[in-house]
């Protein structure tokens, strides 16, 4: 009984620790975000809330929290209300699967640095991120509004094209794994991380997730000078803002993906492996934002086609020649 | 033991009976399509049902490929709707009661 | 050869956003810093006065048939000595665009551009600005242009004293 | 004969040959005796020109509008205002030789032109601004000096500045030639020549405030209007004087809701391109400061609602009380057609008795008969400038219709002869031939008896285009009846002798034409007692119409006195109930002219306070004019009746009652507008003329010139015009009573005695007593029939 | 007996759901129950020990099959209105469909209490990815072929399909 709370305490400990972490970095990366742009467009970005605008996340709440929560005329009133959420709760479902961190002996006790180390991990990150898409379609199709709509179906078609080559682009690092699980996965990356040992499965999936995270390049479905905004263009207030942490909370999630499947997790000398981890994710985070400053939007014709005819043969080519290579290995 | 076989026999029974409800009575193409996938999956509650009963992992891969047919069938019952569409501007079934194309 | 483009087109952007990073953005920090303003910034207008010290409006009206936005309104009048002036004048500063084509449709050089922007308030009347609040006490740009005295009557000269003409005509003198 | 009009006969008479020539590659026919700017005109090619006028003719003095003739009986460079057009002709604007003889005109034009556009009233619709565009000319290469004048002082209504002239002549063909003004020429030699007065003062002339109009630039200017607006700042539209019956088409420009110029607008068919003084000057009335512009309920300030609520609940009650004679609508010749039909329709929806729609019985039993049996051979003013010979009985011009004189003038400078018969010392214009004879031994000549009688027939009987005049003031039913009888017994197939009835009011005509047969007299109606409830609709009886104290004495038996009204008459004062109204500026709709002509006219200004000059506007933003509460007459009695409608379903319906207004729903303001349909003349018969009682005489009331009507009372702009009254007799007569030239004498006449200075008039008729009605004798309306007086001296001056 | 109660409440939850999903006038709201049922549905195969299935199913049911529903469903804009113009049934239209599912219901039932051997309770078993894949690859490896071809025959026959005319006919001109 005695232990059983204690693993209960343990449990709610890491899903503490995980989601004020979290919280915390998607807040500070859209500070970071807009100020390495800023920087990168020889701008300041923003600099007037606290210390080198230190306190503008606070000041984003505030105002996002303070605004009017709008609902449009003739909207479908259900489905606009929880869309942004599914985004936002999806994003940090994931976290449930993802170790940051070797076991550690806490009071005694062995604790995995990980909520949950599911046997399929990896699927289950595949389906709730699949999941994920329900929050811009929904908001998209409720808001009744032509952009959203618009928006929405983009985001969809996206979605549906990109998780293919998501799926299928970690077979091989299960198949070098020879587990779902991701703590597995990290664990195989002791000697050398996937990313040196598969390159193109680590580009393809790099190209994936920023199609997942409907950033630029890939940020159609929000497109904010052809379709002002796109799936979110009829939300306000906090509910912009749900699917506004959504989406880096996604960041720092996907970051972590990455960090796990190529990166080599937590792995690496002379520091404590959940720097390591850190570091890795936010190095992650820095690519996504520097590609943001550096690229421009595909077209959609563009997007289908690097989607279908380049990605999806290249990780099916990939996974027989890494199953070939494995067999030959023995 | 969770629970006797015939409970999860009825209840895919039940799931069976609501997917052909849905087929039968409504008129709008994407409706019945959801309808044919309703059934499968009850189908598949079954095979997953029975290899558990049985301890095979054989019916699971019978819903394995049951869903790689759904996906087959989906992909052309929609591409049929949108066709149709094209062609009548509508998905109500009872406007394709034509035999000429 | 197409491919290499591609390539370096796909990654050049990446070399410049970094070089970016570590340069001196171009950002003037507004309240901090002040911009030092071109000479023929256009901002807030004002009504000069002549060289003689007088107003040179003379309420033609031109400047609020040229303004798009139908920003100037006012009313002329007549002086003792003949002179056209403004009754009132007013400028709603909250419609001004800030054009300047009223300047340019001014033929008396009264109504001016400054490079004064700082207009922003939260009480609109107080940017519906009159003719006291317009009317400043020098020639703004152009110090030697009088209107009355080329105009060719008499207003501020008895007539056939200003410059470029002759002196009244005698209709009863048959003398050539 | 008689359905024949007589614009379709005119234009009949014409047989034209129509020559065909090529402007710039475009190929018209025009009549015979056009030019070719006139030709060009008509294809929408400006010809820059300044000499030229439409009314004024060319004299080629300006050089301005050089074309080049290719082909014709003299080619090479021409001025297109001369050159008539010729078969064949081929005629170029724009190339070189031309177009760089245009500049140099422009650039000479412009030696001496100050430059003073922006303090010039004329800015904006200057000719010398456009044709100095299209001229193509810009930079004075000239060094030497410019020319200078010294300015006249020409009165309060026109301001001259002489440095602005080109020396176009216009001026001096307008006021002396067209408008035979005498004081007022051209003086000086060379590069000096001067135009103005020979000194200073007020210009004489009734018409002098055409000189703005016409004058291509800034000399001449209306100094009423001076430095209030710019052309391009005022609102304007359409519309017509409302100040006499000849319809003048004006065009009157308002701005921040005030009235604040009348311009002449162009009617060739009645007043061509000019308007009078009065017209022109007297538009106060509309921003009188004592415009009623609150409803009011006893003194109580209420919404028009309100006012309109408690109305209908009145007449309701009133009816239901005493039945519907009960209740009496008024309406009058200042209001609109629309006005004065939607009264009848009124009393028709409340179950009342017809309505009188003009106080004056008997100005308007005279307006009936020239409405219904002038009919057919109404005259036009364009009719009696072309005329050989115009009759003018009981009618002076000046003071009844002074466009009217101006037109006399125009006949006679193409050769035609005018006669005027009248008691009063009658001034034209121009020459003609005066008899005067005293009011009822003018009808007696009418009834074709004596020497002059004879005289007068073969004058009409020798005359190609025999026009008659007549007077309604001074003729009445029975005048009319005998001239309309003479007019018949000298009109022949091939040419039929006109007339032209001079009525009182702007809509008289159009008034008579709507009143009923069952109509009868206002104050026959009211003093039978039976009228419990009066609503006057524009109009004032106690100040249009006589027996003045009679109506005073009826309005003490009323229980309610409703007025609506936009002029400050004193009736409103006395009104239980009173509603603002809008004058003709302020409101859209019709009034049909002396001559039978629909006349529309449009709304120019929106009713309000107007700002007074120098006057700060009001900082703060308000949806609220003040005193905009005032609504057009139409639109209150649509309201009271519950029924609006827009204006031409409104005409569709009026036309439908009147088939003689057929012409009214395709009527557009701004055109020349057509004639009421002819209706078919009625028996004739012949009244009694009164006895004129012993040792009396003849009381002859005649509008003052400025003043006379309503609207002129209340024009401040006029008061420099306005003249002291005094009573006007013969010098015999005065000798006889033992008068001298400026005594004071006391009249006793049906309205009252009266004190006043004796003026000698030598051109007046023996007999007779000629006062100018005015607002000092607000009694003395003219147009009352005949009546008589008995003059003795008045004591002591003053 | 936490799986049991679990079992019980998922099928209830996969029963309300599908019944709501297939009474619904508006497409988009039939698709969203019938996630919420296949998501019941994954969790109850879960329960019976198929963990690699329930994956699959949230990810090929909920995450691409109704997605493509939903595709399809907003490229037509299928409104209500426009949908079940006819669609509505009345009670007497239910009728026979009501009759047929509920003899299918009693049959089955009858058949599943007839054999004895159905009574018998569920096992806790669990099939490992590990045993799933070697099975599927060794016993079943002719099947996951067909079902290869089959899919890739759908795509191109979805392709060709769902091609305008307008596609169409510039492929023709192409070729």
């Amino acid at each position: 009984m005695n232990e059983m709370l204690v693993t209960l305490a343990l449990i709610l400990g890491k899903l503490l620790f995980i989601f004020g972490v979290v919280l915390f970095m998607a807040a500070y990366l859209v500070l970071a975000e807009r100020k390495i742009l800023g920087r990168m467009q020889l701008r300041y970005g923003p600099n007037r809330v606290g210390p080198f605008g230190l306190m503008q996340p606070l000041a984003d709440v505030i105002k996002l929290l303070t605004k009017e929560d709008f609902v449009p005329a003739r909207a479908d009133k259900w489905l606009f209300l929880i869309a942004p959420g599914i985004t936002a709760v999806t994003a940090l479902l994931v976290f449930a699967v993802i170790p940051f961190g070797p076991t550690q002996e806490i009071f005694g006790q062995q604790v995995p640095l990980v909520v949950v180390d599911l046997n399929i991990g990896v699927l289950y990150f595949l389906g709730v991120s699949s999941m994920a898409v329900y929050g811009v379609v929904l908001g998209g199709w409720a808001s009744n509004s032509k952009y959203s709509l618009l928006g929405g179906v983009r985001g969809l078609s996206q979605m549906v094209s990109y998780e293919l080559s998501l799926g299928l682009s970690l077979v091989p690092v299960i198949m070098m794994a020879r587990s779902f699980s991701l703590t597995d996965i990290v664990m195989a990356q002791q000697s050398l991380p996937f990313m040196l040992l598969n390159p193109v499965a680590f580009g393809v999936f790099f190209i994936c997730v920023l199609a997942e995270s409907n950033r630029i390049p890939f940020d159609l479905p929000e497109a904010e000078n052809e379709l002002v905004g796109g799936f979110h263009t009829e939300y306000s207030g906090m509910r912009f803002g749900l699917f506004f942490v959504g989406e880096y909370i996604n960041m720092v999630v996907l970051g972590s993906l990455v960090t796990v499947f190529f990166l080599g997790g937590w792995h690496g000398p002379w520091l404590p492996p959940m720097l390591w981890f850190l570091l890795k994710v936010l190095a992650v985070c820095a690519m996504f934002i520097w590609i943001r400053a550096s690229m421009p939007r595909l077209r959609y014709d563009q997007l289908m086609n690097l989607g279908w005819k380049v990605l999806l043969p290249l990780t099916l080519v990939n996974i027989l020649v890494t199953g070939a290579v494995l067999l030959g290995l023995g | 033991m969770i629970v006797p076989m015939e409970h999860l026999l009825t209840l895919a029974t039940l799931l069976f009976a609501l997917g052909l409800a849905c087929v039968l009575v409504r008129r709008n193409l994407i409706m019945i399509l959801i309808g044919v996938e309703i059934m499968i999956n009850s189908v598949g509650l079954v095979l997953v049902g029975a290899s558990a009963f049985w301890q095979q992992v054989d019916g699971q891969i019978m819903v394995l490929i049951l869903m790689a047919i759904t996906a087959a069938e989906v992909a052309i019952g929609l591409a049929l709707v949108v066709y149709l569409h094209q062609q009548k501007k509508s998905i109500d079934v009872g406007i394709f009661d034509e035999m000429r194309g | 050869m197409h491919v290499i483009r591609g390539i370096r087109g796909t990654f050049q952007p990446f070399w410049v956003t970094l070089r970016n990073m570590f340069r001196k953005p171009v950002t003037i920090q507004y309240p901090e810093e002040k911009q030092q303003l071109p000479e023929r910034y256009r901002a807030r207008l004002i009504l000069t006065r002549d060289p003689d010290g007088a107003e040179r409006c003379v309420a033609c009206h031109l400047c609020s048939a040229a303004c798009p936005v139908d920003c100037i309104s006012m009313q002329a009048a007549e002086a003792e000595d003949g002179r056209r002036y403004a009754a009132w004048f007013r400028i709603n500063f909250t419609r001004c665009i800030f054009c300047g084509l009223c300047t340019e449709a001014c033929p008396t050089l009264a109504i001016q551009v400054t490079a004064d922007f700082e207009l922003a308030g939260r009480d609109l009347l107080k940017l519906v600005y009159e003719k006291e609040d317009l009317l400043v006490d020098h020639c703004g740009n152009d110090n030697s242009y009088n209107f009355y005295r080329q105009s060719g009557i008499g207003v501020a000269a008895p007539r056939g004293t200003n410059p470029g003409e002759t002196p009244p005509a005698d209709v009863k003198d048959l003398m050539p | 004969m008689t359905t024949l009009s007589a614009d379709a006969v005119r234009s009949a008479s014409k047989k034209l040959t129509m020559p065909t020539l090529t402007i710039d590659n475009q190929t018209i026919s025009v009549p015979e005796g056009k030019t070719i700017l006139e030709a060009a005109e008509a294809l929408g090619i400006m010809v820059p020109h300044f000499c030229y006028h439409k009314e004024l003719g060319a004299v080629g003095a300006c050089r301005m509008c050089a074309v080049t003739v290719h082909t014709g009986p003299m080619p090479g460079l021409k001025m297109a205002c001369l050159i008539a057009v010729e078969e064949g002709m081929v005629v170029t604007t724009g190339d070189d030789a031309s177009a760089t003889f245009r500049e140099r005109v422009g650039e000479w034009l412009m030696l001496n032109h100050p430059h003073d556009c922006p303090v010039c009233d004329e800015g904006g619709e200057c000719q010398l601004q456009e044709m100095t565009i299209s001229s193509g000319h810009g930079i004075r290469r000239y060094q030497g000096g410019k020319g200078t004048y010294t300015n006249q002082d020409l009165g309060p209504f026109i301001a001259q500045e002489m440095n602005r002239c080109i020396q176009c002549y216009r001026c001096a063909r307008t006021y002396k030639d067209y408008c035979g003004g005498r004081d007022f020429g051209v003086m000086g030699s060379r590069n000096r020549v001067f135009f103005g007065r020979f000194k200073e003062g007020m210009l004489e002339s009734d018409f002098s405030g055409n000189l703005v109009d016409l004058c291509p630039t800034g000399v001449f200017t209306d100094r009423t209007f001076r430095f209030k607006s710019r052309a391009w700042d005022l609102e304007q539209a359409d519309s017509v004087c409302p100040h006499c019956g000849v319809g003048c088409a004006t065009v009157p420009g308002g701005r921040l809701r005030e009235l604040q110029r009348v311009q002449s607008g162009d009617n060739s068919l009645v007043n061509a391109t000019f308007i009078c003084d009065r017209g022109r000057f007297g538009s106060g009335y509309a921003n009188h400061p004592e415009r009623p512009r609150q409803a009011r309920q006893g003194d109580q300030p209420i919404s028009v609602g309100a006012a309109l609520t408690t109305l209908e609940t009145q007449i309701r009650a009133a009816i239901k009380h005493h039945g519907p004679e009960a209740v009496l609508l008024v309406g009058s010749d200042r209001a609109s057609l629309e006005t004065n039909w939607l009264l009848q329709r009124t009393a028709k929806h409340f179950g009342c008795r017809v309505p009188v729609l003009n106080a004056h019985h008997h100005r308007h039993q005279t307006a009936q008969m020239a409405a219904f049996d002038f009919s057919d051979q109404l005259a036009s003013l364009q009719d009696i400038r072309t005329s050989d010979l115009v009759l003018v009985c009981g009618v002076d011009p000046l003071a009844e219709a002074p466009l009217l004189a101006l037109a006399l003038r125009q006949a006679v400078r193409k050769g035609g002869r005018v006669v005027v018969y009248d008691p009063r010392p009658v001034e034209l214009p121009c020459d003609y031939d005066q008899v005067a004879i005293a009011p009822l031994a003018l009808q007696e000549l009418l009834a074709d008896s004596g020497a002059e009688g004879r005289h007068l027939r073969d004058l009409i009987g020798q005359a190609k285009a025999p026009i008659i005049v007549a007077g309604a003031d001074l003729l009445g039913p029975v005048g009319f009846q005998k001239v309309r009888k003479w007019a018949e017994k000298s009109s022949n197939a091939e040419r039929p002798c006109l007339m032209y009835p001079v009525l009182a009011g702007a809509n008289s005509f159009g008034t008579a034409l709507l009143s009923l047969p069952e109509q009868d007299d206002l104050l026959t109606r009211l003093d039978s007692g039976k009228v419990k409830m009066l609503i006057c609709v524009e109009t004032d009886p106690l100040l249009e119409a006589p027996d003045g104290e009679r109506f005073a004495a009826a309005l003490t038996r009323l229980e309610q006195l409703v007025v609506l009204d936009y002029l400050p008459t004193s009736l409103s004062t006395h009104a239980n109930l009173f509603v603002p109204t809008c004058p003709p500026v302020e409101d859209s709709g019709t009034f049909i002219n002396n001559e039978g002509r629909l006349r529309r006219f449009q709304q120019v200004i929106k009713p309000g306070q107007s700002l007074a000059v120098g006057e700060h506007p009001s900082r703060e933003f308000s949806l609220d004019t003040p005193g905009s509460d005032p609504q057009p007459a139409a639109l209150l009695l649509q309201r009271l009746i519950g029924r609006e409608l827009p204006l031409a379903e409104l005409h569709r319906q009026l036309v439908l009652e009147q088939p003689r207004l057929a012409a009214l729903t395709k009527l557009k303001a701004g055109e020349a507008g057509s004639r009421v349909t002819p209706a078919v003349a009625r028996p004739q018969f012949i009244d009694q003329l009164p006895e004129q009682p012993v040792q009396t005489l003849e009381l002859v009331v005649s509008p003052a010139r400025y003043g006379g009507d309503l609207f002129s009372r209340y024009a401040p702009k006029l008061e420099p015009r306005k003249r002291l009254p005094c009573f006007y007799l013969h010098p015999d007569e005065l000798q006889k009573h033992g008068l001298k030239d400026g005594d004071n004498a006391v009249v006793e006449t049906d309205f009252g005695s009266f004190r006043l200075s004796v003026c000698s008039q030598p051109g007046m008729a023996a007999g007779c007593v000629l006062v100018e009605s005015s607002a000092a004798f607000p009694q003395l309306i003219p147009g009352a029939g005949f009546s008589y007086c008995v003059i003795s001296p008045g004591g002591a001056n003053e | 007996m936490i799986a049991t109660t679990m079992f019980y409440l998922l099928g209830a939850v996969a029963l309300g759901a599908t019944g709501l999903a297939i009474i619904q006038r508006n497409p988009v709201y039939a698709v969203i129950y019938l996630v919420k049922s296949i998501f019941a549905l994954a969790l109850i195969f879960y329960l019976l020990g198929a963990p690699l299935l329930a994956a699959l199913q949230v990810i090929v049911y909920a995450g691409a099959i109704m997605v493509l529903f939903l595709f399809v469903i907003m490229m037509l804009e299928v409104t209500p209105t426009n949908a079940s113009t006819r669609s509505a049934p009345g009670w007497m239209q239910w009728a026979p469909v009501l009759f047929l599912t509920l003899t299918l219901v009693v049959l089955t039932l009858v058949l599943i209490g007839l054999d004895p051997a159905t009574s018998e309770g569920i096992p806790r078993w669990h099939a490992t990815p590990r045993d799933f894949g070697y099975t599927l690859f060794k016993e079943y490896a002719l099947a996951v072929k067909i079902i290869s071809f089959q899919l890739s025959f759908a795509a191109v026959g979805a392709f060709h399909v769902g091609m305008t005319e307008r596609r169409r006919a510039r492929l023709e001109d192409a070729s």
